[in-house]
C-alpha cells in the first residue's frame, strides 16, 4: 500500500463519485431510503436516490455477500431420464461499490470471511466479495443501543472497509483508504477526492456507553452450559429469526429444492438457530430442544464457540438485535447479567 | 426512568398475592427495561419478583403469546396480565382448546391506550376496561364510543386502490420480507407445533425469501388467521422491515365481521366462522 | 481431538459451488420395510476413477427437486467400483429417494467428515456394536477391515435390532457368521424374535454383558440409536473399557457437510468436519447437544 | 277363605269382594250400568241383580255390592233374574231411548217396543257421575236437582260450574253418554281431535295412540290432561286397578350406543288446501284420502260406517282426485307420489262394499301400475264397472244444491264434465314426515330438494346413505307402498345387522388420518367434520397422565371428504388417496 | 416466459393453462356428462379430481399459480346436493374469503373462478368453460405472478 492514504472531498463528493461510477458501468450501492423512514442498501441507478439520513441501514451489510435467498443449482429433467445440472451463474463481471455501511457491519465481514472461506471455500461468497469495494462511512452519532467498542470495534473502526469516510458537518469528507481495492477506487475517482495533508485531523471518536468484557464473559460460559439461568434470560424470547437475520455476523442458512415437475433449482436461504424446527431430527428428537438451548447456542456461539474456533467474537455491537426484538430481548443485558454473575 | 403508572402499584400486589398464596406459579407481566421504549416482559416467580411488574403506556406487547408455551406450563397455573384487547386472544386460546380457563388467572389492566404516540390500534378500541378477568387493576377508563370505519382505515386506504395499483403496492412490500418470521412467532393464536411453513410433504410454502415464497407465506398466515385475528397489531409491531400486515387482518376481519357478523375474541366460546356455515352465506361471485 | 483434525478430509472438492456430481442407481436393495440400501455409481467415468473416500465419511445426496440428505457412506472403500449408501425412510428426500427406480440419477456431494481411525486400529482387537440402521457406517468399516484381515486381531461383531425383520444387510450377516476369522452375535429385542430365529435374544448391553468381552488391546466401534448406545456405554465401562478407545458416531442434522450451515456444531466442534466420527471421552468433554 | 259357588262353579273370594267381583274373576258376565269400579257401589240401577239360591236369605241381590260370603250359592241368569233385569230395562228403555247402551241390553232381554210413553233422555239418573265428581275427583261440580219425575242432573242452581275442572270423569263413568261436561263447564272445553283417525274423532287426554300401537298401552298427553293442566283430577290414576299411572314420570332422554342407526320416518300427506279450486278444509264432504281410509276402517271413527261428514248421508257418487300436488312442476311437487294409483283403486272397491249402488268416478292423469299384479287389479276395478276412470284434471269443486259439484276436463271423452257428487276424495301428494330435515342434519345424511333422504348410490347403495351405519327404510326415501317398504326395511335391517354382528369393520380405504406429531388439538376439524368423525383422543404419558388430547378419526365414521385437513391449519390431517403431497403431485404434472 | 413458446405440436396459439379442480359426484360427473354428451369443451382445461369441493384447500390455488395457471377454478355441488352434505358451504366460505384475500393482494379475482355444476349440468359445464377459457386467453399470461421456476434466470428476492 502506498504511503497516501488519507484523501479530502469537498462536500457534494458522493454525487460526483457515484455519478462517475455509474457512468462507468459500476453497480453502485448506496443507502436509500424507503417511505416507513427505514435506510437500506440498494443498487441506485442516480445519486439523487441515496439519503445520508440514518444511524445504520436497517439490513445488514452481509446481504450483499450472503443474500437472504439464493439459487444455487439449477437442474432439468431430460426426456431420457438424464438430469441436466447447472451450476449457479457467477456474479457480473462488473465491479460494485458499495458505500453508507458502517463500521460495525464491515467489521462483520470478517467473521463471515471466516466461515465461508473455511477448509472448503465458498465460491460464490468469494466472487461477491472479490468484486465489491467497500466505502464505509464512520459513525457519527451511536445510539443507546450500539456496542462495538466492549466487542473490540470502533465507530471509527477500519476493519473489513476498504475506504472509511468521516464526513464533516460542511459534508466534505475526509476518505481513508485501508486496502489496495480502496486505491484503486480512489484512483479511479481521481477528481473527486484530493489527497488530504497527513496532519489534516480526523474527527474524534464518538462515545460509546455500553460497556463488558467478553473476555470475561467467555470464562463464565466455559463454565455454564448447563446453568438454570439460560432458561431465565430466553424465557421472553419467543424464537423468531428477527434478531440472526438482522445480525451483519450470523450466517446460519438451509438449502432447499424448488421447481416444477421436470426443472428446478436448489436455493440457500438464511436460517436462524432461534427456530424450533432447526436442529430437530426426523424422530422427533431435538438436541435444542427448547428456546433456553437455543439463545444459548446464540449466546455461546458469537462469544465461546467462535472465538474458540476462529480467534474473534462473532458479535460486532451493531445493536440491531436490541432494536429488532419485538418482545425487547436485550442481548447486552443478557451480558451484563452474565458479567455481574 | 419513567413514571410508574397508576395501576403498577395494584398489579403488584395482585401479582404478590397471587404468587405468595401459590394460585399461580408464574405472572407473566411487563417490566422496565432501562429507557427502552418497550417494556419488556416479566416473569415474575415470587413475591419479590412482583415488584418488577409495571403497568403504564409502554406495555405494547400482547403476553398471551407466552402462554401456549411449554416452559411456561411447566411453572404451573400462570397468571397473565391482559389488556382488553390481550384478553381477545386468550379467549381464542381458550376456544381452541390451547388453553384451560382453570390452568390462568387473568389480570386485567384498564387500558386506556398504549404508545408513544399512541398505537393506532388504540384509537379504536372498544374493550378498554377487560371484562371476565379473575382481577382487574387501575383506574376505569371511559370507553368513547367507535367508529367502525376507523377501525378499518388501513385496508379502506388500499381497498380503494385498483388491483394493478394493489398488486404493485404489496409487491414491493413482501420483496422486503426476510422470512424472520416474527409475525408468527409474537402472535398468540400462531402457536402451531409445526408451523405450515415447516411441513415439506408437501413443500405448502417455499421457504425462499424470494417474492413467490413471501407472497405465499403472507397469503398462508393472513388466511390461516382470518375469522381468528383479534387485531392485537403485534406482528405488524415487530416486523423488521416494517410490512403492513395489520392492514391485510383488517381486511380479513372486516370480510368475515360483513359476511357472518362475526368479530373473533368477543367470548371463549363462539363457533369459528371458518368451522361453520349457513345455507344463506352469499352465493355472490360463484358462477 | 480426534484423528480428523491432524489428517484432514478429502478437500479436493474446494472450491466449492455446492454442485453434486450425478450419480446412478446400479441397484436397490429391500432391507427392512423402511431401509433401502442403494448401490451407486458416478455417471461421469473420471469420477469414478478418482472417488476415494474413508470408511466413516459421509456424502450429501440429493434427489432432483427434493433435495439433500446426509447419509454416511456404507460401503467398503475398499470396493473402488461403486458406493452404497441405506437410507432409512423418513422425510422429503427420503421418502422420494425410496420412489426412485434402478438407473435414476440422483445428486452426491462428498466425501465429507472424519473417518474412523484405521491406523490406530491395526494390530488391535476390534469390537463393532451396531443397532439397527446404525450398522451401515459400521459396515463399511468392517468390510474394511475385513479386506485387510491380517492387519487386525480378533474381530467381533454384535449387531441387534428391535426385531427379525429390522435387521439390515441379512445376506452380509450370514457371510459375516460363516467366515470363522470373525466373531458374531446377533440378537433381537425380547418379543422380536421369530419361531426360526438362530441368535441371541435381549438387548445388545445385555448381551453384551453376558458375553463379556475383553477390553485388552481392543478398540470398539458403536454405532446405533442414541439410548442404544448410551446403555452400551454404560455396559462398557462396566467391562473396563477405557473411554478412549471408544469410538461412535454422531448425527446431528446438517445442511451444508462443510462447516456453513451452521447447525450440527455440539459446542465448538462441527459434526460434519471434526465428526462424524468421536472418540467417546472426546464427546463426553463436550456440550451434551447431540 | 270365602267359598261359594256362582251358575254351579266353585269359587274362592277375598274378605271385601262383591259378588260381581267374585264373577268377573270367573269371567262371568254380569251386566251393570250404575256400577264402576272406582265408585262404591250402592246397587241403584238393579240391573246387576242376581239369585241367591242358597247359603243366606234366598231371593235377588244387586251383585255389585252384596258381599261374597261363605257358603253363598248363586245364579246370574236365572229366569228370575232375567225377569227382573227385563223390568227394569223397560222402563229404563222408556225413558232414555237415546242411549245406547240401554237400547242394545234391552234388546238382548226383549224388553223393546213395550208400549210406554217414552222420554227423550240419555240419562239414567244412576247418579255415578255426581258421585265420581264429589267423591273422587272433588268439585262436586254436579248434583240432582228437582224432584221426581223433574229430577235431572245438573249444576248447583244451573248456571254455569266454576268448580268443573273439565275433566270429563263424569262423562267417563257415565253408562249412558249422558253428560257432557262442555255443556255447563265454565273452562271452555276442546275436544282433542284423534291424530291417528285425521281428527275425525276425538280422544281423551290419556288414551291408546291407535289399535297396532307397541307398546298396546296408554298414553298421557300432557298438554291436554287436567291433571297436568290444573293438579286435579287424577281420575285415571284412581281407576286404573294396576296402579300404572305415574305423574311423576317425567319424559327420558334416554341414550344408547348404537352400532347402526335405520331411518324409517315415512311420510305424510301435502295439505291440499293450498289449491283452492278442490275445496278442501271449505267443504266438509271434500276429504283426503287418507280420511277416506279412516273412514272406511272398521277400526276408525266410524267403525267402518261411510257417511258424508255434512249430513252423514250415505254418499251415492264419489269422486277421486288423483294427483293432487303430484306431477306439479309449477306449484306442487313434480314427482309421482306413487302409491295414489293402487290405493285409489282399492278405496274404489271398499267404496262398493259400503254402497252397492253408489257411483264412483276417478278423475287421472296417468294410471301408474307398475308392480306385481297392480294392472290386473286396475283392470278389474275398471272392467267390473267399479269406478268410471276419467283422464283429466278437475278445475273446480263448488257446492250446488247440497251436491258438490266436480267440473272436469275428460280428455279421452272429450269436452268438460261435471258431475255432481256426495263426497270427493283427494290424493295428495306425498311428502316426507316434517321434521326430516333436522334429523337428516343431525345425522348428517343427505335429503333432495323435496327433503326426501339421500342414499348412498341408487343402484349399488340403495337403503345406505352417506354416513356409514345410517340406513334407510320406507317412505323416508321417495314415495313407495307397503311391500317395496318393507323390502327395504329387510334390506336396510339386514344391513345393519351386518354392520353389528362383525368384529371388524370394512370401509373405503380413503379416510382422514391424524398427524399426531403436529395436531394442536385445537379440534376446529371437529367442528368442520359432518359426520361426527373426529375424536378426541387422550395421549398418556407412562405413567398414564393425559399430556394432550389430540384429534384421532373414527375409521368407521370417516366418509373422506376431506374438509377437516384444509380446515386443519397446521396440515396435521389428510385423507388417503387425495394426500396433499398427491394434489401437488397432480398440479405439478397438470401444469406442463 | 416459457407459456409464450409455441407449443409443441406446432399450434403457435398461445392457450391459457386453466386447473380446475372438480368435486367427484357433482362436478366431475357433470364434466363428464359433457363428454359423453359430445357436448365438448376447449382444452386448455386441465381438471383434477377431488373427492369433494371443501377439499380444495385455498392454497392449491396460489400453489397453482404458482406451478403455471393462467386460471384456477373450483367447482363442486351445488348448494344443498354436497355428497357429504356440507363440504361445499364449508368451500364457499373459505375460497371465497380466500378470494377476498387474493383481492386485497392484488392477485387479479378474474383469475380464480368458484362454480357450482351438478352431475346433471354437462351443458352448464360446458359453456362454462368455453366462458372462462375466452376469459382466460383475453386476460392473456398470467405474467405477474412469481412462478417456481421461470426460464433461465431466476427471480432472487
Ligand atoms: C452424518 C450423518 C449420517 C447419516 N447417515 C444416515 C444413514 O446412513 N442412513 C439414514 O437413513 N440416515 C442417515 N442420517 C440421517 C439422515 O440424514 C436424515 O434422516 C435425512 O437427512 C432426512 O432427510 P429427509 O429430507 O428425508 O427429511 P426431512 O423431510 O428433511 O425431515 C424429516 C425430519 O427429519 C429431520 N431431519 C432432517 N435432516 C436430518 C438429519 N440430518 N438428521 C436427523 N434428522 C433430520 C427433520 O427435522 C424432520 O423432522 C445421517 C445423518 C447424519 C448427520
Ligand atoms: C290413503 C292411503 C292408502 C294407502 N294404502 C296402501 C295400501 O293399501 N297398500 C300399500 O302397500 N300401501 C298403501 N299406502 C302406502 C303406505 O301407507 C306406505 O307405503 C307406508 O305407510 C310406508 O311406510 P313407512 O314405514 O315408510 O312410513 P310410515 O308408515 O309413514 O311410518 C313412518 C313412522 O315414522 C314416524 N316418524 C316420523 N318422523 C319421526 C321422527 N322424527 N322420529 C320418530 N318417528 C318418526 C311416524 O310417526 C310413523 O309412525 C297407502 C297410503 C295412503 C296415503
Ligand atoms: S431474541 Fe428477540 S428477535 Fe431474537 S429470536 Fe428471540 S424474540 Fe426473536
Ligand atoms: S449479535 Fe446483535 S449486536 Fe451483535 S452483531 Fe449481531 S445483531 Fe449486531
Ligand atoms: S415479520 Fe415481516 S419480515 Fe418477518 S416474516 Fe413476517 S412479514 Fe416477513
Ligand atoms: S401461519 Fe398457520 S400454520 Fe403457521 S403457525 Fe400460524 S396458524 Fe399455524
Ligand atoms: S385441526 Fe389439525 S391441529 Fe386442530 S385438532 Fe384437528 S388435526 Fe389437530
Ligand atoms: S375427511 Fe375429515 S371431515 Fe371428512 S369425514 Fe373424514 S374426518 Fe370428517
Amino acid at each position: 500500500m502506498s504511503e497516501q492514504n488519507l484523501f479530502e472531498a469537498p462536500a457534494g463528493w458522493l454525487k460526483s463519485a457515484v455519478d462517475a461510477l455509474l457512468s462507468d458501468g459500476v453497480e453502485v450501492v448506496a443507502p436509500v431510503g424507503a417511505e416507513d423512514g427505514t435506510v437500506d442498501l440498494a443498487p441506485v441507478s442516480s445519486s439523487g436516490a441515496i439519503t445520508l439520513e440514518y444511524l445504520n441501514v436497517n439490513q445488514p451489510l452481509k446481504r450483499l455477500f450472503f443474500p437472504q435467498t439464493e439459487v444455487l443449482i439449477e437442474f432439468e429433467r431430460q426426456d431420457d431420464g438424464d438430469i441436466d445440472v447447472k451450476s449457479q451463474s457467477a456474479p457480473p463481471e462488473e465491479e460494485m461499490v458499495v458505500f453508507g455501511c458502517r463500521p460495525c457491519d464491515t467489521a462483520a465481514l470478517d467473521v463471515l470471511d471466516k466461515v465461508f472461506a473455511w477448509d472448503y471455500d465458498d465460491l460464490r461468497y468469494r466472487e461477491r466479495r472479490e468484486r465489491a469495494t467497500i466505502v464505509a462511512f464512520a459513525c457519527t452519532g451511536p445510539d443507546p443501543q450500539c456496542f462495538c467498542v466492549p466487542v473490540g470495534g470502533s465507530p471509527h473502526g477500519s476493519q473489513g472497509s476498504d475506504v472509511l469516510v468521516f464526513t464533516r458537518d460542511d459534508g466534505s469528507a475526509l476518505l481513508e483508504v485501508n486496502t489496495p481495492k480502496g486505491e484503486k477506487l480512489m484512483e479511479r475517482l481521481g477528481a473527486v477526492a484530493r489527497p488530504a495533508q497527513p496532519d489534516s485531523g480526523l474527527p474524534d471518536v464518538p462515545d460509546i456507553h455500553t460497556g463488558f468484557d467478553p473476555e470475561k464473559i467467555k470464562l463464565w460460559l466455559d463454565d455454564n452450559f448447563e446453568n438454570e439461568f439460560w432458561a431465565g434470560a430466553s424465557l421472553m424470547c419467543v424464537g423468531c429469526g428477527s434478531c440472526t437475520y438482522l445480525c451483519p455476523t450470523c450466517h446460519c442458512f438451509d438449502i432447499v429444492d424448488e421447481g416444477i415437475w421436470n426443472r428446478g433449482e436448489r436455493r440457500r436461504n438464511w436460517d436462524s438457530c432461534s427456530f424450533g424446527q432447526f436442529t430437530a431430527h426426523a424422530s422427533g428428537h431435538n438436541p435444542r430442544p427448547d428456546q433456553a438451548a437455543r439463545y444459548r447456542q446464540r449466546v455461546m456461539h458469537k462469544f465461546k464457540y467462535f472465538p474458540e474456533r476462529f480467534g474473534l467474537v462473532a458479535c460486532v455491537g451493531c445493536g440491531r438485535c436490541l432494536r429488532a426484538c419485538g418482545v425487547g430481548q436485550n442481548l447486552v443485558s443478557v451480558l451484563h447479567d452474565i458479567e455481574k454473575t | 426512568m419513567k413514571a410508574d403508572g397508576p395501576a403498577t402499584d395494584a398489579l403488584r400486589k395482585e401479582a404478590a398475592d397471587l404468587l405468595s398464596r401459590g394460585d399461580v406459579g408464574v405472572v407473566i407481566g411487563y417490566g422496565r427495561q432501562d429507557d427502552a421504549d418497550l417494556a419488556a416482559p416479566v416473569f415474575a416467580r415470587n413475591a419479590e419478583d412482583a415488584d418488577r411488574l409495571v403497568f403504564d403506556d409502554h406495555c405494547l406487547g400482547n403476553l398471551a403469546v407466552y402462554l401456549p408455551r411449554s416452559e411456561i406450563r411447566a411453572m404451573g397455573r400462570a397468571g397473565v396480565v391482559v389488556k382488553g384487547c390481550d384478553l381477545m386472544a386468550v379467549n381464542v386460546l381458550l376456544r381452541e382448546n390451547v388453553i384451560k380457563r382453570e390452568d390462568v388467572v387473568l389480570i386485567g389492566t384498564h387500558c386506556a391506550g398504549v404508545g408513544e404516540p399512541q398505537l393506532e390500534k388504540c384509537s379504536t378500541c372498544d374493550v378498554h376496561s377487560p371484562e371476565g378477568c379473575d382481577v382487574v387493576v387501575g383506574e376505569p377508563v371511559d370507553q368513547p364510543k367507535v367508529d367502525e370505519e376507523q377501525r378499518y382505515k388501513a385496508a379502506a386506504e388500499i381497498d380503494a386502490m385498483s388491483v394493478e395499483e394493489r398488486w404493485d403496492f404489496w409487491r414491493s412490500q413482501f420483496d422486503k420480507c426476510i422470512r424472520c418470521y416474527a409475525c408468527r412467532q409474537v402472535c398468540p393464536l400462531c402457536y402451531c407445533k409445526r408451523c405450515i411453513v415447516e411441513k415439506n410433504i408437501p413443500q405448502w410454502v417455499a421457504t425462499s425469501a424470494h417474492l413467490r415464497g413471501s407472497i405465499a407465506w403472507n397469503v398462508v398466515r393472513a388466511f390461516h388467521l382470518t375469522g381468528r385475528c383479534v387485531g392485537c397489531g403485534e406482528c405488524e409491531r415487530v416486523c423488521p422491515v416494517g410490512i403492513p400486515l395489520g392492514a391485510i387482518n383488517q381486511k380479513m376481519s372486516r370480510h368475515v365481521g360483513d359476511s357472518y357478523g362475526f368479530h373473533s375474541g368477543l367470548s371463549a366460546d363462539q363457533e369459528a366462522p371458518f368451522t361453520v356455515w349457513s345455507p344463506d352465506d352469499s352465493d355472490e361471485g360463484i358462477l | 481431538m480426534t484423528n480428523g483434525d491432524s489428517v484432514r478430509g478429502n478437500t479436493a472438492l474446494t472450491p466449492l459451488d455446492y454442485r453434486p456430481a450425478k450419480m446412478r442407481i446400479e441397484s436397490i436393495t429391500d432391507e427392512t420395510s423402511d431401509i433401502k440400501t442403494f448401490r451407486l455409481t458416478f455417471c461421469d467415468q473420471d469420477q469414478n476413477e478418482q472417488f476415494e473416500f474413508r470408511a466413516g465419511q459421509f456424502g450429501l445426496y440429493s434427489v432432483f427437486g427434493s433435495g439433500e440428505a446426509t447419509f454416511c457412506i456404507a460401503s467398503s472403500p475398499t470396493r473402488r467400483d461403486y458406493i452404497e449408501c441405506s437410507v432409512k425412510r423418513v422425510g422429503r428426500v427420503t421418502n422420494d429417494l425410496h420412489e426412485c427406480n434402478e438407473g435414476d440419477i440422483i445428486g452426491f456431494r462428498g466425501p465429507y467428515g472424519n473417518w474412523f481411525p484405521l491406523d490406530e486400529m491395526e494390530g488391535k482387537n476390534l469390537l463393532f456394536v451396531g443397532g439397527g440402521i446404525g450398522l451401515a457406517p459400521l459396515r463399511s468399516l468392517i468390510w474394511n477391515c475385513l479386506d485387510l484381515r491380517d492387519k487386525f486381531a480378533d474381530i467381533l461383531i454384535l449387531y441387534g435390532a428391535r426385531t427379525v425383520a429390522d435387521l439390515v444387510y441379512k445376506e452380509e450377516l450370514k457371510t459375516w457368521r460363516e467366515r470363522d476369522d470373525v466373531k458374531t452375535i446377533y440378537t433381537v429385542d425380547p418379543g422380536g424374535e421369530t419361531p426360526d430365529w438362530d441368535g441371541e435374544v435381549g438387548l445388545v448391553p445385555v448381551v453384551l454383558e453376558k458375553e463379556n468381552p475383553s477390553p485388552e488391546n481392543t478398540i470398539v466401534i458403536a454405532c446405533g440409536p442414541p439410548i442404544m448406545i448410551k446403555f452400551a456405554l454404560f455396559s462398557m465401562r462396566k467391562l473396563g473399557f477405557p473411554f478412549e478407545s471408544v469410538y461412535t458416531t454422531l448425527e446431528n442434522r446438517m445442511k451444508c457437510g462443510v462447516g456453513k450451515c451452521g447447525r450440527c456444531n455440539v459446542g465448538n466442534r462441527y459434526v460434519c468436519k471434526d465428526g462424524p466420527v468421536f472418540r467417546y471421552s472426546d464427546l463426553l468433554l463436550l456440550p451434551q447437544e447431540f | 277363605m270365602i267359598k261359594l259357588t256362582i251358575n254351579g262353579n266353585e269359587a274362592e273370594a277375598a274378605e271385601g269382594q262383591t259378588i260381581l267381583d267374585v264373577a268377573r274373576e270367573l269371567s262371568i258376565e254380569i251386566p251393570t250400568l250404575c256400577h264402576h269400579k272406582a265408585i262404591p257401589p250402592t246397587g241403584a240401577c238393579r240391573i246387576c241383580v242376581v239369585e241367591i239360591t242358597a247359603g243366606a236369605r234366598p231371593g235377588l241381590v244387586p251383585a255389585c255390592a252384596y258381599p261374597a260370603q261363605d257358603g253363598l250359592e248363586i245364579q246370574t241368569d236365572s229366569e228370575r233374574v232375567r225377569e227382573s233385569r227385563r223390568m227394569t230395562l223397560q222402563l229404563l228403555e222408556a225413558r232414555c231411548p237415546e242411549a245406547k247402551v240401554i237400547q242394545e241390553m234391552a234388546a238382548e232381554y226383549g224388553a223393546l217396543d213395550l208400549p210406554l210413553e217414552r222420554k227423550d233422555e240419555k240419562c239414567i239418573m244412576c247418579g255415578l257421575c255426581v258421585r265420581v265428581c264429589k267423591e273422587i275427583i272433588g268439585p262436586a261440580a254436579t248434583c240432582f236437582a228437582g224432584r221426581g219425575p223433574e229430577r235431572e242432573i245438573s249444576t248447583p242452581y244451573k248456571l254455569l260450574s266454576e268448580v268443573c275442572i273439565g275433566c270429563g270423569a263424569c262423562a267417563f263413568v257415565c253408562p249412558t253418554e249422558a253428560i257432557d261436561p262442555a255443556e255447563f263447564c265454565s273452562i271452555a272445553l276442546e275436544k282433542i281431535p284423534n291424530e291417528f283417525n285425521c281428527g275425525l274423532d276425538s280422544r281423551t287426554p290419556v288414551y291408546i295412540p291407535f289399535p297396532q300401537a307397541v307398546p298396546n298401552k296408554p298414553v298421557i298427553d300432557r298438554e291436554n290432561c287436567i291433571h297436568f293442566r290444573t293438579g286435579g283430577c287424577g281420575a285415571c290414576k284412581t281407576v286404573c286397578p294396576a296402579d300404572a299411572i305415574d305423574y311423576d314420570m317425567e319424559d327420558k332422554v334416554v341414550e344408547e350406543e348404537v352400532g347402526a342407526i335405520v331411518v324409517a320416518t315415512g311420510y305424510q300427506l301435502m295439505d291440499p288446501a293450498v289449491y283452492e279450486e278442490y275445496g278442501y278444509g271449505k267443504y266438509p264432504d271434500v276429504v283426503t284420502s287418507m280420511e277416506f281410509e279412516r273412514m272406511v276402517s272398521a277400526s276408525g271413527p266410524t267403525g267402518g260406517g261411510l257417511h258424508r261428514p255434512s249430513n252423514g248421508e250415505l254418499p251415492k257418487t264419489i269422486v277421486f282426485l288423483q294427483c293432487i300436488g303430484s306431477r306439479q312442476e309449477t306449484d306442487g311437487k313434480p314427482y309421482c307420489s306413487k302409491i295414489c294409483c293402487m290405493y285409489t283403486a282399492k278405496h274404489t272397491i271398499l267404496y262398493k262394499h259400503k254402497v252397492h249402488d253408489g257411483q264412483a268416478f276417478v278423475f287421472y292423469m296417468d294410471v301408474r301400475s307398475g308392480g306385481k299384479n297392480y294392472e290386473d287389479f286396475v283392470r278389474r276395478v275398471v272392467k267390473e264397472k267399479v269406478a268410471t276412470y276419467l283422464r283429466g284434471r278437475v278445475s273446480k269443486v263448488f257446492p250446488r244444491g247440497g251436491k258438490l259439484m266436480v267440473r272436469g276436463a275428460d280428455t279421452l271423452g272429450g269436452g268438460q264434465v261435471e258431475i255432481a257428487a256426495d263426497m270427493v276424495v283427494l290424493a295428495p301428494a306425498v311428502v316426507p314426515s316434517s321434521g326430516v330435515q333436522e334429523l337428516a342434519q343431525k345425522l348428517r345424511i343427505g335429503y333432495d330438494q323435496h327433503d326426501f333422504l339421500l342414499e348412498a348410490h341408487p343402484k349399488l347403495r340403495p337403503v345406505e346413505t352417506n354416513t356409514a351405519g345410517v340406513f334407510l327404510a320406507g317412505a323416508c326415501h321417495s314415495p313407495m307402498d307397503i311391500p317395496e317398504s318393507v323390502a327395504q326395511a329387510s334390506a336396510a335391517a339386514s344391513k345393519a345387522l351386518g354392520l353389528v354382528t362383525h368384529e371388524r369393520l370394512t370401509r373405503e380405504p380413503t379416510i382422514a388420518v391424524v398427524d399426531e406429531l403436529t395436531c394442536n388439538g385445537c379440534f376446529e376439524c371437529e367442528n368442520v367434520c359432518a359426520y361426527k368423525a373426529i375424536e378426541r383422543k387422550e395421549i398418556l404419558d407412562k405413567d398414564g397422565v393425559v399430556t394432550a388430547v389430540l384429534a384421532h378419526v373414527n375409521e368407521g365414521l370417516c366418509q373422506g371428504c376431506g374438509a377437516c385437513g384444509v380446515t386443519c391449519r397446521s396440515k396435521s390431517l389428510e385423507v388417503e388417496g387425495f394426500r396433499d403431497l398427491q394434489l401437488f403431485s397432480a398440479i405439478s404434472a397438470i401444469s406442463r | 416466459m416459457s407459456e409464450e413458446k409455441p407449443k409443441k405440436d406446432g399450434q403457435d396459439k398461445w392457450e391459457p393453462r386453466i386447473i380446475a379442480f372438480l368435486c367427484n359426484w357433482c362436478s366431475y360427473a357433470g364434466a363428464d356428462l359433457a363428454g359423453m354428451s359430445r357436448f365438448g369443451y376447449p382444452a386448455p382445461i386441465r381438471v383434477i379430481k377431488v373427492p369433494c369441493s371443501g377439499r380444495v384447500d385455498p392454497l392449491f390455488v396460489l400453489r397453482s399459480f404458482e406451478q403455471g395457471a393462467d386460471m384456477v377454478l373450483v367447482s363442486g355441488c351445488h348448494p344443498g346436493d354436497c355428497h357429504y352434505t356440507s363440504g361445499n358451504y364449508h368451500a364457499r366460505r373459505k375460497l371465497l374469503a380466500f378470494r377476498e384475500l387474493l383481492t386485497f393482494l392484488g392477485i387479479d379475482p378474474r383469475r380464480f373462478k368458484i362454480s357450482w355444476v351438478s352431475a346433471a349440468e354437462g351443458g352448464k359445464w360446458s359453456s362454462l368453460v368455453a366462458e372462462v377459457t375466452e376469459e382466460a386467453r383475453a386476460l392473456g399470461p398470467y405474467k405477474e405472478f412469481p412462478r417456481s421456476v421461470s426460464e433461465g434466470v431466476s427471480d432472487e428476492g
